[in-house]
């Protein structure tokens, strides 16, 4: 390890350590670590964007070597990406919001983001998640019968299971009728529903307990291996 | 133009024939219009020549020539690497309505081999993605489903929608932070405001407001994206307004800290422990960030009130928190709080979509029943797979 | 005109994205706005960053409580968008080191944070006290169990295979593959039509809260 | 009974100081717990196991640092134990970070072994082309790979003048976070060559590989940080993914004890209540 890279390692762990004593209580460490970490990721985003987001989709095509505005100087070609322009100022709308008095403009460049948003999603939601979902379900045969060479054999493994999960669904999608007293038959299956809902809340929970402690492993490890053992592998000590 | 391609030939002939071996064209080459698209692509597809399989003659690669004419001046367009079962590459520099020939070049060492042109082949554009008319049925119904109700309470019907628990709790909630003299904290989510989740947040967001301002207790919401800021501020100055209390707002108390996630829970949490909030509400969409929010709440004792559609957090929400509004619960809570009939009939024809949906899965099932036993109800694969698979 | 204009610009781009689903000729269309969304996220970047940069140096020249840690705050903010924008973000620039030694260790200790507190909600809320409790503890336990090896070894090797269905291993894929299976898709189809009900208020202007006062 | 409310009330800091001791104790000393270990790790064993001495196995470093977690332990033990029975190693790598990958695992390897490069290893560096890269070694390795990872002329390695394409080499060894990886060396390598092909993965991707092992196309399949403990285990070669699992099995435990603490606390309380001597009201059931 080279001294550039022990240094780094030094300040990493300080911070790793900075973010850990908050589990014990706020305490001016995690503070500094706290808003260091603000004003750090602030920034990287603040760059991330401008060369992710606005050099690709509004400068180049704009200004660039090959932009539309050198092409409409040099060649007096317009270009269709002039509309890029439009998307500039939908931009500048937002800084608007700099002038109380005339925030309002901003409007402009939320009520886009916002339709655009809401557009994209209908499709998405409705596509991925209903009907696809829906189309996985009914392809599901509740009494599972299976023709071999010795005749027609019932596979009950495979019917429990498709039955449960047909019952689990349905049920649970009754628990989120919203137009009706849960009373009687609905209330009823709404209520197994929410039973389908608890067991997959509990199953989602377990299994996600290895991921979060493979997080704190890969910390620990950090700390042991990266910054301990090397600190003590450069001072000569192993 | 013509003896060009003469030459070539020959030189490829005469090449292949001083090593006393050829090199086999690829094979199956075709082209056609690229399928439902803007117009100006087609698609070229070929299989492997049989040489690439056999591992005796080696094959580098691939080129795809392309010109106007069968025996026209073809232009290289591109070249492909090889090592693929098939392949397919799309010329996405067709002019609409133009015939276009093409010729798939296997490339070896020594020598190189092309097919017969294929062709004619033209780019053209698509009106109606024909495969999608499932989608647009369901977008349909369920539109009309909505927009029936919507007018139907318009016109002064009353319509009856069940107790939600969680947004029965909203007020108690923000009653609680007044009295204690401690603020409402008020979490939009980490996603950006063209994520619907945010969306239904931020109006969420406005109802809470106005409770916060009729009741004059003080309101933080910090936000991890400057959009969602940006029209939070709108949202809650408008809710002030409303309550009659203008003069109580302050923008300052809706911030921005930083896009990152991990980063703006670090602030969340700083606010958490420093403010005190006694009333915590996470709306919107969420990731990992849940739980760490949801855990840090409950050690400062804070009522917390959460609600996502993301089914991976929802189970740290219901373990972590008061209350939770699962999935559909979040988007009708603005309807709901609101009390606003044209909202509530939106509510109502969601319903209907349930309906429609139950009856199918229903349906379906029997369906898939009975194909067990050779039963073919309309053709039933055919006709459930064009029903919902959206390609 | 100060809602009804942006109300229309909401609607005209929603329905163009929504159209373009179906008709193949708008791709391009579609393709061009959702550039321009990415402009305005740009751009709306920097008035987060003026709202932070401002309050905290309301907080330095005020001397409120904890101000210094607001210049640590400025100086961060300042340093990393220099160097980012200045001398560009890719490998082995003073950006990239930055990113390395100081907001990943933060980033992904935030994270582990994770570990311990999903021990301490599940301590709190796994309690038997109601049925909805009980089977939210249960299925956690088996999953859990099932999840790492010392769940199968506590099953003896003489154990019969007519009766793999008690242990751990067997029934966490089971509530995975149905229970869990069964409830996810639940919820994702409910939501579903939240959502196109959402979308279809927003953009029909029956619901324009987001768009502030008159 | 005052130990009962403690148990039923523990400071959420105790839980985190038992939780994170639960974590790095069996890192800084491993428990050697053993992991039940499977059929498709075990096959992988035997098949470097029965190899005769000298026999040439190929090891593809596909994956990178992101990976190296679940990937990296495997590299190691699977190395470890080819050097054990004397076999040589050619090592290659589709992906770019690959080949680095290689040099860190032979670094640690070498602490264990006189190994000369070019006679027991060679380390044939980094090269583009996936699938092609693969076609091509069924030609002839010295074309595809002229210069070792170093730059050294490959002819001038020893153990390369007894391999010149796949035909030579008795077991591929693919290590792989993603694509190029698996599908190829399956696809290729065995179709093609019938090279004898196995491989480990990342916990996430292997139930696709699934179906190669029931076809024999693969021989085995490490998946994820559980199969590197199983590949550990079987070798009995002191490596980080034991302990890793080791840590996770203890924190699962932990946690399951901590909710055995509530729920017995809970009942001991609630059946006071029950007989009359009051105390302190449940909170009220999560909303559902």
């Amino acid at each position: 390890m080279d001294g550039l890279t022990l240094f780094g390692t030094w300040i990493a762990a300080f911070l790793t350590l900075c973010i850990l004593s908050f589990l014990y209580k706020d305490n001016p460490f995690y503070k500094f670590a706290e808003y260091l970490f603000i004003g750090v990721s602030a920034g990287f985003w603040i760059a991330y964007n401008f060369h992710n987001l606005l050099v690709p989709n509004l400068i180049d095509p704009l200004f660039g070597a090959d932009g539309a505005f050198p092409k409409l100087v040099r060649e007096g070609q317009l270009d269709i990406r002039l509309l890029t322009v439009i998307a500039g100022l939908l931009g500048i709308t937002m800084l608007f919001r700099f002038f109380p008095k005339v925030a309002w403009v901003s409007r402009y460049g939320i009520a886009f983001s916002v339709g655009l948003g809401a557009g994209l999603m209908f499709i998405v939601y409705l596509q991925a998640n209903c009907i696809y979902q829906i189309w996985g379900t009914v392809q599901l045969s509740p009494i599972v019968i299976t023709e071999s060479a010795t005749g027609w054999h019932f596979d009950w493994g495979a019917s429990v299971a498709n039955t449960l999960l047909i019952i689990g669904v349905v049920s649970a999608l009754v628990y989120f009728y919203f137009s009706k007293e849960h009373k009687g038959l609905l209330g009823g299956t709404a209520r197994l529903g929410i039973w389908f809902l608890m067991v997959s809340f509990g199953a989602a929970f377990g299994y996600t307990v290895m991921a979060r402690i493979s997080l704190l492993i890969g910390r620990m490890e950090f700390l042991i291996d990266d910054w301990i053992k090397e600190t003590l592998i450069a001072l000569g000590l192993l | 133009m013509k003896s060009a391609y003469a030459v070539l030939l020959l030189t490829v002939a005469l090449t292949a024939a001083a090593h006393g071996q050829t090199l086999r064209t690829a094979e199956n080459a075709a082209a056609a219009d690229k399928a439902v698209d803007a117009g100006g692509s087609i698609d070229v597809t070929w299989a492997p020549s049989p040489d690439e399989l056999e591992a005796e003659v080696k094959v580098l690669g691939y080129e795809v020539w392309r010109a106007r004419r069968p025996a026209g001046d073809y232009k290289k367009l591109a070249d492909v690497e090889a090592g693929k079962e098939s392949y397919n590459f799309t010329d996405e520099e067709a002019e609409n309505g133009v015939e276009y020939f093409y010729k798939v070049r296997v490339r070896g060492e020594e020598m190189s081999t092309d097919t017969a042109p294929v062709g004619p082949a033209k780019a053209t554009r698509e009106w109606f993605h024909p495969n999608r008319l499932n989608m647009l049925i369901a977008a349909v119904l369920l539109s009309a489903f909505i927009l029936y109700y919507i007018s139907q309470a318009r016109a002064g019907k009353v319509l009856f929608i069940r107790r939600i628990a969680g947004l029965e709790a909203v007020q108690e909630a923000v009653g609680r932070a007044t009295e204690m003299g401690k603020p409402v904290l008020f979490v939009p989510g980490i996603a950006d405001i063209d994520d619907i989740q945010t969306i239904a947040a931020v109006t969420i967001l406005g109802r809470v407001a106005t409770m916060v301002a009729e009741y004059d207790a003080s309101l933080l919401v910090p936000c991890s994206r400057s959009l969602v800021m940006s029209t939070a501020q709108e949202v809650v100055k408008e809710a002030y307004l409303e309550a009659g209390r203008p003069d109580a707002y302050r923008r300052e108390n809706i911030s921005y800290l930083t896009d990152d996630q991990f980063g703006y829970v670090a602030g969340v949490d700083g606010i958490m422990v420093r403010e005190k909030p006694a009333a915590n509400f996470y709306l919107g969409t969420f990731y990992a960030e849940s739980l760490i929010l949801a855990e840090t709440g409950h050690s400062i004792g804070a009522i917390q009130i959460a609600g996502t559609a993301m089914p991976s957090q929802l189970p740290f929400f219901i373990a972590a928190c008061d209350y939770t509004l699962i999935g559909e619960e979040l988007f009708a809570a603005s309807a709901y709080l609101s009390r606003e009939p044209r909202l509530l009939g939106s509510l109502v024809g969601q319903d209907w979509g349930k309906v429609v949906i139950l009856i199918s899965i229903i349906l379906g099932v029997v369906t898939a029943f009975l194909a067990q036993f050779g039963v073919e109800i309309f053709g039933r694969s055919i006709a459930l797979e064009q029903l919902f698979v959206v390609k | 005109m100060r809602r009804e204009i942006p109300m229309i610009v909401a609607f005209v781009a929603g329905v163009i994205i929504i159209l373009e689903f179906f008709v193949p000729t708008l791709r391009n269309v579609a393709g061009q706005l959702q550039k321009w969304y990415l402009v305005v996220v740009a751009f709306a970047i920097l008035v987060g960053a003026f709202n932070l940069l401002r309050m905290n140096y309301m907080k330095v020249r005020g001397r409120r409580v904890d101000w210094p840690y607001s210049i640590v705050l400025i100086v961060g903010l300042f340093a990393m968008t220099i160097v980012g924008i200045g001398w560009g973000i890719g490998q082995g620039t003073v950006f990239d080191w930055l990113f390395n030694y100081l907001m990943f260790p933060m980033s992904s200790t935030m994270f582990a944070l994770l570990a311990f507190f999903v021990a301490s909600a599940a301590y709190r809320a796994f309690r038997a006290r109601t049925v909805d409790a009980t089977l939210l503890l249960v299925a956690a336990v088996i999953v859990m169990l099932g999840q790492v090896p010392i769940g199968s070894i506590w099953v003896p090797s003489w154990w019969p295979d007519s009766l793999v269905f008690l242990t751990p291993d067997w029934l966490k894929d089971r509530i995975m593959n149905i229970f869990n299976t069964a409830g996810q898709r639940a919820i994702l189809i409910g939501a579903s039509l939240g959502v196109v009900s959402t979308a279809l208020r927003i953009l029909l202007g029956i619901e324009r809260s987001y768009l502030g006062e008159e | 009974m005052k130990f009962v409310r403690w148990l039923a009330d523990i400071d959420r800091r105790i839980i985190f100081v038992v939780i994170a001791v639960a974590v790095v104790v069996p890192l800084l000393f491993p428990l050697g717990m053993r992991v039940k270990v499977t059929p498709q790790t075990q096959t992988i064993y035997d098949e470097v196991e029965n190899l005769p001495g000298g026999s040439n196995v190929l090891v593809s470093f596909d994956y990178d640092p992101a990976a190296a977690p679940e990937v990296h332990p495997m590299a190691l033990a699977f190395l470890h134990h080819c050097f054990q029975k004397k076999h040589r190693v050619i090592i290659m790598a589709l992906w770019p970070q690959g080949a680095q990958m290689a040099v860190s695992a032979m670094a640690e390897i070498n602490r264990d072994f006189d190994l000369e490069y070019g006679r027991d290893y060679v380390n044939l560096g980094y090269k583009p082309g996936g699938a092609i890269v693969i076609k091509s070694l069924g030609n002839s390795f010295a074309e595809i790979f002229p210069k070792d990872m170093a730059g050294r002329s490959t002819a001038t390695l020893p153990l390369m003048e007894d391999v010149s394409n796949l035909y030579d080499v008795d077991l591929v060894m693919d290590l792989s976070a993603g694509v190029p990886g698996i599908t190829e060396w399956v696809i290729i390598a065995n179709a093609l060559f019938q090279t004898r092909t196995a491989a480990g993965c990342t916990a996430v991707s292997a139930p696709q590989f699934f179906p190669y092992l029931q076809t024999g196309q693969l021989i085995g399949l490490l998946g994820g940080l559980k199969g590197a403990a199983e590949y550990e285990t079987v070798t009995a070669y002191a490596g980080k993914a034991s302990p890793r699992m080791d840590s996770q099995s203890v924190a699962h435990v932990v946690i399951i004890v901590f909710i055995l603490f509530a729920n017995i606390s809970y009942f001991i309380l609630r059946r006071k209540r029950e007989e009359g001597s009051g105390g302190p009201t449940a909170r009220p059931p999560t909303s559902a």
